[in-house]
């Protein structure tokens, strides 16, 4: 069996993800262990983008929301383990990561619904700015409401735990969130080539095809949303633990923008897009912030120049045009 | 070879400090250089550098990084700088948010943070840190000063602040000293710029005083707004609306305004007198009150340095607490909680020379700390 | 008495504006047989197949199906009543194999599309009933081609191994010969022939040969309504056809 | 003194959603003749304020400003479509969205290695200053006055344009058929892009306008340009006619809100959280009224023909 291209950039990807941070820890440098983890949760995050923006083609400006909420949730519950106060409904606080993950995602399964069932009403550039809209709605709320610290935030004083895992080790907290990508990525894989994957990517080739053989394009749609805003709010978890910290700055429309700079970065639908995307973004943001204060000028060119130049990504750039079955 | 010369460095080093001149510190100064709230990050980065630089110790390494005003990437920065940089102490940062993201997680690992701005509540009460020290105030304080002054001329006062922690502080900081009757009270959002609907609820409250926080650009977009309204209610509020780096952009709509400030550009001591020149002539503007939080957080540092080792934390930290600078703002001691005893003072803004700036009315509080060290149980 | 049509519009209207595109349509479809809908461009004829399908809504009038009222449903549903079609412009997803276009059809037909971890590729009732279907229509060969690079003519075919999957009651075939070179179209035209048993056709086309070789009746809309209705050799003698229509063709 | 003040606060809606709405009709009509989706319209509304302060402090005048603001907006529109923008009309919009949203980077960036970050000065001109009486209204703002008139010019304008001159005819040729007018002879470059320079001059407009008043400083653009988006939404993006109406429907919603929601909730709850829970939902409310109308009406309130 050969493997194709992609795949074996797949393989390259997954490995210098994982073995970097692991020699660099070795070699007593843990901050690239930081920059490694961040790379892998915001791949996370992208991937569960990747599933509603990449398979589905529904574009969604507003998924800071779920990262966000997903964030909010390993941040309230720890807080409330932290102050000894009871939550609403009877809840009880957490510092477990386990939990807090299935609180995270059910979360975000929940808004993702609600979300997902009005905006899908709608297609296009409407489909754009409403998601935009209840992110921004969330937004403001965050921001104002006073009891989780509105918009100074609320920190995390000590990393939430995972059981037989000391994840104040940087090293691994990294190798927890790369265990996470990639199981994520293999549902991702899972996912795509399903009978739930083909309805999806044929809703975005050809929404009238997908109706005219009687599947109805709204519910698939719908599903794909509520999923990939699951997996992002895991990954909006992850990222609350990895900066001891959670803010409406997580909820706000830059984050939307760049989750979907990391999956074009990467390439657009590509079972490994959001984690070139991620290595892409973060090596530019520290390179460029390293050299110049002027990054953002820098990032800005170089994403247009993707945009108009390799529509297909790193990826696309590397392994030629996608090849669905 | 490196292990090598790095030992070979290393028993230099050691042979150097046993001659008792001071071992290499290294600061890490995160503040916000790109982005809307840039103009607060360059005052801060250029009044630490002022200090450094007039210091002439060259033992200090200062790393300055951006954080575009952004909590992910500060959090990113400093870990960079603990971990990578191995930095001895953190500064720098302007925002609250921001520095709730930072300096918990910074002392917690045994580093030292020393505010050149930010001062939230939180931190300064039951969470104080032996290791968090606040070189600029606390955040309440400068509404307090308007509230005490209040107390004088107004019966009747209309109070307005953002949507979000920093404002509810503030609105609290103004009603803790103020005893007169509220006109009403209300919160505007987060990054308003028209306040149109404000302003007319000011004209039609029968308010004969305004108190407004609001920072940065919503206080420049209230200001014009309001010198355009015909509304005469005089305003005032805290120093930070009014200070060097939004007033030439408010113009003459601002003078006339009372705010206060722990600093004042007119002061009378000689550490200001030689401050003020000295920032002017490097870097061709007048200084902000962040230069000058910014110019006494190197200069604690500085005096911490001449006094202890940075790698014995808790000589570093109580030669810090001594606090023996000299500071252009005259007298500065720290509280229990570690922030600073201060006199606070009421200032009007007037035109010098066609510049618009701050002139000194009247010293409203003398040695002031805050309300939150009693819960400090340090 | 025959069986009641599996397909019946009545006095169908719609207007965009001040243009009546539909106009008071009335037309069945009867078990067995091929309709040949012909009519010349711009008659209405693509604005009523959309309502047929339900990617436009009429103003007023009723459209059944199977028995069923169908004028208010949605494409999907209608789709799922056993109403298949092929599109005017070729409409597949592109960037799917012919195999993978006409899984989607089998899985839409044999079950739920709610399933999320077996991969589509290793299942073997799905590949082959697929498979069947393109044999069917005689493209096996170019099974793992991806729909973008098949020609047109293939392009048709695969479309109509996609309603031979969806085991449609009734099929609606927009213009099946638009693009095909006289080979294909005879081809087509054979098969087509023995279709009609499986399930009756309404059939929109211009090729005029195809048309009279295949239709038991033929309705002719011109301006939004249907000028005449009638066999093969009615429509050939109706002046009112001739003069509007088939003068050239005649 | 409380009808007074609702009328006031009324004129104060009406005067919010007068300069939403010329921010939002360059918007939208670049959208309706190119299809494309800009977010880089808050920069040019950016390019207009400094442009116009800029020149304001250097002459002193008020009015070369304005006209160098619509200069400014309209040449850097004009080179951007040049560059970047024509690339993107066969694009789809996420395309649209990440080169644009690019180009906001560069556009903040480079206008503070320009300009600094401190914010820049400009002031009302003199002939504008001061408020004055309004049947019912003790004073209001001569400018604010100003605006609204200004605003209702524009509209004036755009209708005008659109339905009696040539290039009008073509604007609406080009929205119903590219092909068409392609085939007509017209040259369809050198139409978007004569578009997309007045769309920005539009937004250099509202920036030099809306400066005067506000502050001119870089990230002057982003809040605006969300409000912009969310008004031709609601209105039916690439209609003028609703961004019209979506501005005059989100300048009003939010300009009574902010005034109403906290005394109204103060009836059920303490003065104090009345105020921070009103203003927090007033925050809110725009965006609420904006997915309530998209969940009724898919397409907004006047939507575009397909």
């Amino acid at each position: 069996m050969t493997l194709s291209r992609e795949t074996v950039i797949n393989l390259v990807l997954a490995l210098a993800l994982l073995i970097v941070p692991v020699v660099a820890s070795q070699m007593g440098q843990p901050f690239t262990v930081t920059l490694a983890t961040r790379i892998a949760v915001l791949a996370l995050a992208a991937t569960g983008l990747n599933i509603a923006l990449g398979l589905g083609g529904l574009v969604s400006f507003g998924h800071a929301a779920f990262f966000g909420i997903g964030g909010y949730a390993a941040g309230i519950l720890a807080s409330h383990v932290f102050s000894g106060e009871p939550m609403p409904f009877g809840f009880e606080g957490s510092n477990q990561m386990p939990v807090i993950w299935i609180f995270a995602v059910m979360a975000c399964g929940l808004a993702g619904l609600a979300i997902g069932a009005i905006s899908l009403r709608t297609s296009g550039v409407y489909f754009i700015m409403i998601t935009l809209a209840f992110a921004q709605m969330i937004y403001y709320f965050a921001v104002s409401w006073p009891a989780y610290g509105g918009e100074d935030g609320l920190s995390i004083l000590v990393r939430n735990q995972f059981p037989g895992i000391n994840t104040m080790l940087p090293l691994s907290f990294f190798l927890l969130s790369y265990g996470v990508l990639i199981v994520c990525i293999g549902l991702f894989a899972l996912l795509r080539n399903a009978r739930f994957g083909t309805a999806l990517q044929a809703a975005r080739q050809n929404e009238v095809r997908v109706a005219s053989v009687g599947i109805s394009p709204y519910g698939i749609r719908l599903t794909a949303f509520v999923l990939s805003a699951m997996m992002t709010g895991l990954a909006g978890a992850l990222y609350a633990d990895l900066n001891k910290f959670v803010s409406p700055s997580m909820l706000s429309w830059h984050m939307s923008g760049e989750l979907i700079v990391l999956i074009i970065l990467g390439g657009t639908g590509r079972l490994f897009g959001p984690v070139a995307g991620a290595m892409l973004y973060v090596i530019f943001e520290f390179a460029l912030g390293g050299i110049t204060e002027r990054w953002q000028f820098f990032l800005g060119l170089i994403l247009l120049g993707v945009v108009l130049f390799a529509r297909g990504g790193l990826i696309g750039l590397l392994a030629g045009k996608a090849r669905h079955g | 070879m490196k292990t090598l010369l790095s030992a070979a460095t290393l028993a230099l080093s050691l042979s150097v400090s046993s001659l008792a001149v001071a071992e290499p510190i290294k600061v890490g100064l995160i503040t916000t250089l790109s982005g809307g709230g840039a103009g607060l990050g360059v005052d801060t980065r250029d009044g630490f550098m002022l200090a450094i630089k007039q210091s002439g110790n060259t033992d200090i390494t200062v790393i300055t990084e951006d954080d575009a005003q952004k909590p992910e990437l500060a959090v990113q920065i400093a870990d960079k700088m603990i971990q990578s940089d191995q930095v001895d102490i953190l500064t720098g940062i302007v925002w609250s948010n921001l520095l709730m993201a930072v300096a918990p997680s910074a002392v917690a690992q045994g580093k030292i943070y020393v505010s050149t701005n930010a001062a939230p509540a939180a931190l300064a009460g039951e969470k104080c840190n032996p290791l968090y020290f606040n070189a600029a105030y606390q955040n309440d304080n400068l509404h307090e000063a308007v509230g005490e002054y209040a107390n004088k001329d107004y019966k009747k006062i209309f109070i307005m602040a953002p949507n979000y922690p920093a404002g509810k502080d503030s609105l609290t900081g103004f009603k803790r000293y103020y005893k007169g009757e509220l006109a009403a009270e209300v919160y505007t959002k987060v990054g308003q710029t028209d306040y149109a609907a404000e302003i007319a609820q000011i004209r039609a409250s029968g308010a004969d005083g305004v108190f407004a926080f609001l920072p940065g650009g919503m206080g420049i977009a209230f200001m014009k707004q309001y010198a355009q309204s015909g509304v005469k209610t005089p305003i005032m509020g805290p120093g930070f609306s009014f200070s060097q780096d939004v007033l030439p952009a408010i113009g003459d709509a601002a003078l006339g305004v009372k705010n206060s400030g722990q600093w004042v550009k007119d002061l009378d001591n000689e550490a200001n007198k030689k401050f003020v020149p000295a920032f002017q002539k490097e870097y061709g503007r007048l200084p902000s009150v962040y230069a000058v939080q910014a110019y006494d957080a190197a200069q604690l540092i500085l005096s911490a340095a001449a006094k202890a080792s940075v790698k014995d934390t808790k000589a570093f930290a109580a030669a810090l607490k001594a606090a023996d600078i000299q500071s252009p703002r005259g007298k500065f001691k720290f509280n229990n909680n570690l922030h600073p005893i201060q006199d606070i003072y009421i200032t009007e803004v007037v035109k010098e020379d066609g510049v618009l700036t701050n002139k000194t009315v009247s010293k409203i509080f003398t040695d002031h700390g805050d309300a939150y060290a009693k819960d400090c149980k340090m | 008495m025959v069986d009641r049509p599996i397909l019946e519009l009545t006095d169908l209207v719609k207007t965009f504006g001040a243009l009546r595109a539909t106009d008071g349509v009335t037309l069945d479809l009867r078990a067995g047989e091929i309709h040949a809908l012909i009519g010349p461009n711009g008659a209405g004829k693509s604005t009523l197949i959309h309502q047929i399908c339900g990617t436009q809504q009429q103003d007023s009038g009723t459209i059944r199906f199977a028995g069923r009222d169908i004028g208010r449903m949605g494409v999907s549903e209608r789709a799922r009543l056993g109403l298949g079609r092929t599109f005017q412009v070729s409409s597949l997803a592109p960037e799917f194999s012919a195999l993978r276009n006409v899984m989607l059809a089998v899985q839409a037909k044999g079950g739920s599309s709610f399933r999320f971890f077996r991969p589509v590729m290793r299942d073997r009732a799905l590949i082959d009933q697929g498979m069947a279907m393109l044999e069917r229509v005689g493209l096996a060969q170019r099974a793992n081609i991806p729909a973008a690079e098949l020609s047109h003519g293939e392009r048709r075919q695969l479309e109509i191994a996609i309603a031979l999957a969806l085991g449609s009651k009734a099929f609606l075939l927009d213009e099946p010969m638009a693009g095909m070179g006289p080979e294909g179209s005879k081809r087509l035209t054979g098969f087509l022939d023995g279709l009609r048993h499986e399930a009756p056709i309404l059939l929109v086309e211009h090729d005029m040969d195809a048309v009279f070789a295949l239709a038991d009746r033929i309705s002719v809309l011109v301006y939004g309504r249907i000028i005449a209705t009638g066999t093969v050799e009615d429509i050939r003698r109706d002046p009112a056809v001739r003069a509007a229509y088939l003068g050239d063709h005649a | 003194m409380i009808l007074s003040l609702a009328l006031e606060q009324l004129l104060n809606g009406l005067q919010l959603g007068v300069m939403l709405f010329l921010m939002a009709a360059g918007l939208t009509l670049i959208f309706g003749v190119m299809g494309l989706i800009n977010l880089a319209h808050g920069s040019l509304y950016m390019v207009g304020a400094f442009a116009c302060a800029v020149v304001a402090a250097a002459t002193g005048s008020f009015w070369l400003g304005l006209a160098a603001s619509l200069v400014a907006a309209a040449a850097a529109g004009a080179i951007v479509e040049f560059l970047v923008i024509r690339k993107l009309y066969d694009r789809d919009h996420l395309d649209q969205v990440l080169a644009t949203f690019a180009l906001i980077l560069v556009f903040s960036e480079g206008a503070r290695w320009v300009f600094g970050s401190f914010p820049l000065y400009l002031d009302i001109p003199p002939l504008l200053a001061g408020a004055v009486p309004l049947p019912g209204i003790e004073a209001y703002p001569l400018y604010r006055l100003a605006i609204i008139g200004v605003g209702a010019l524009v509209a004036l304008g755009l209708y005008l344009l659109i339905s009696k001159t040539r290039l009008g005819m073509r604007i609406r040729a080009g929205e119903s058929d590219r092909e068409m007018i392609a085939a007509l002879g017209v040259d369809i470059r050198t139409l978007y892009t004569v578009v997309f320079a007045l769309g920005s001059a539009l937004a250099g407009l509202a920036g030099a306008l809306v400066g005067a008043l506000q502050s001119v400083q870089v990230g002057m653009g982003e809040p605006v340009l969300i409000l912009a988006f969310v008004v031709i939404v609601i209105g039916g993006i690439g209609s003028i006619k609703g961004a019209l109406v979506g501005a005059l429907i989100v300048g009003l919603t939010d300009t009574l809100g902010r005034f109403l929601l906290p005394p109204l909730l103060g009836l059920v709850m303490p003065a104090s959280t009345a105020a921070t829970v009103g203003a927090s939902l007033a925050a809110m409310l725009i965006y609420i009224v904006m997915a309530l109308v998209l969940a009724f009406r898919p397409r907004g309130l006047f939507p575009a023909k397909a």
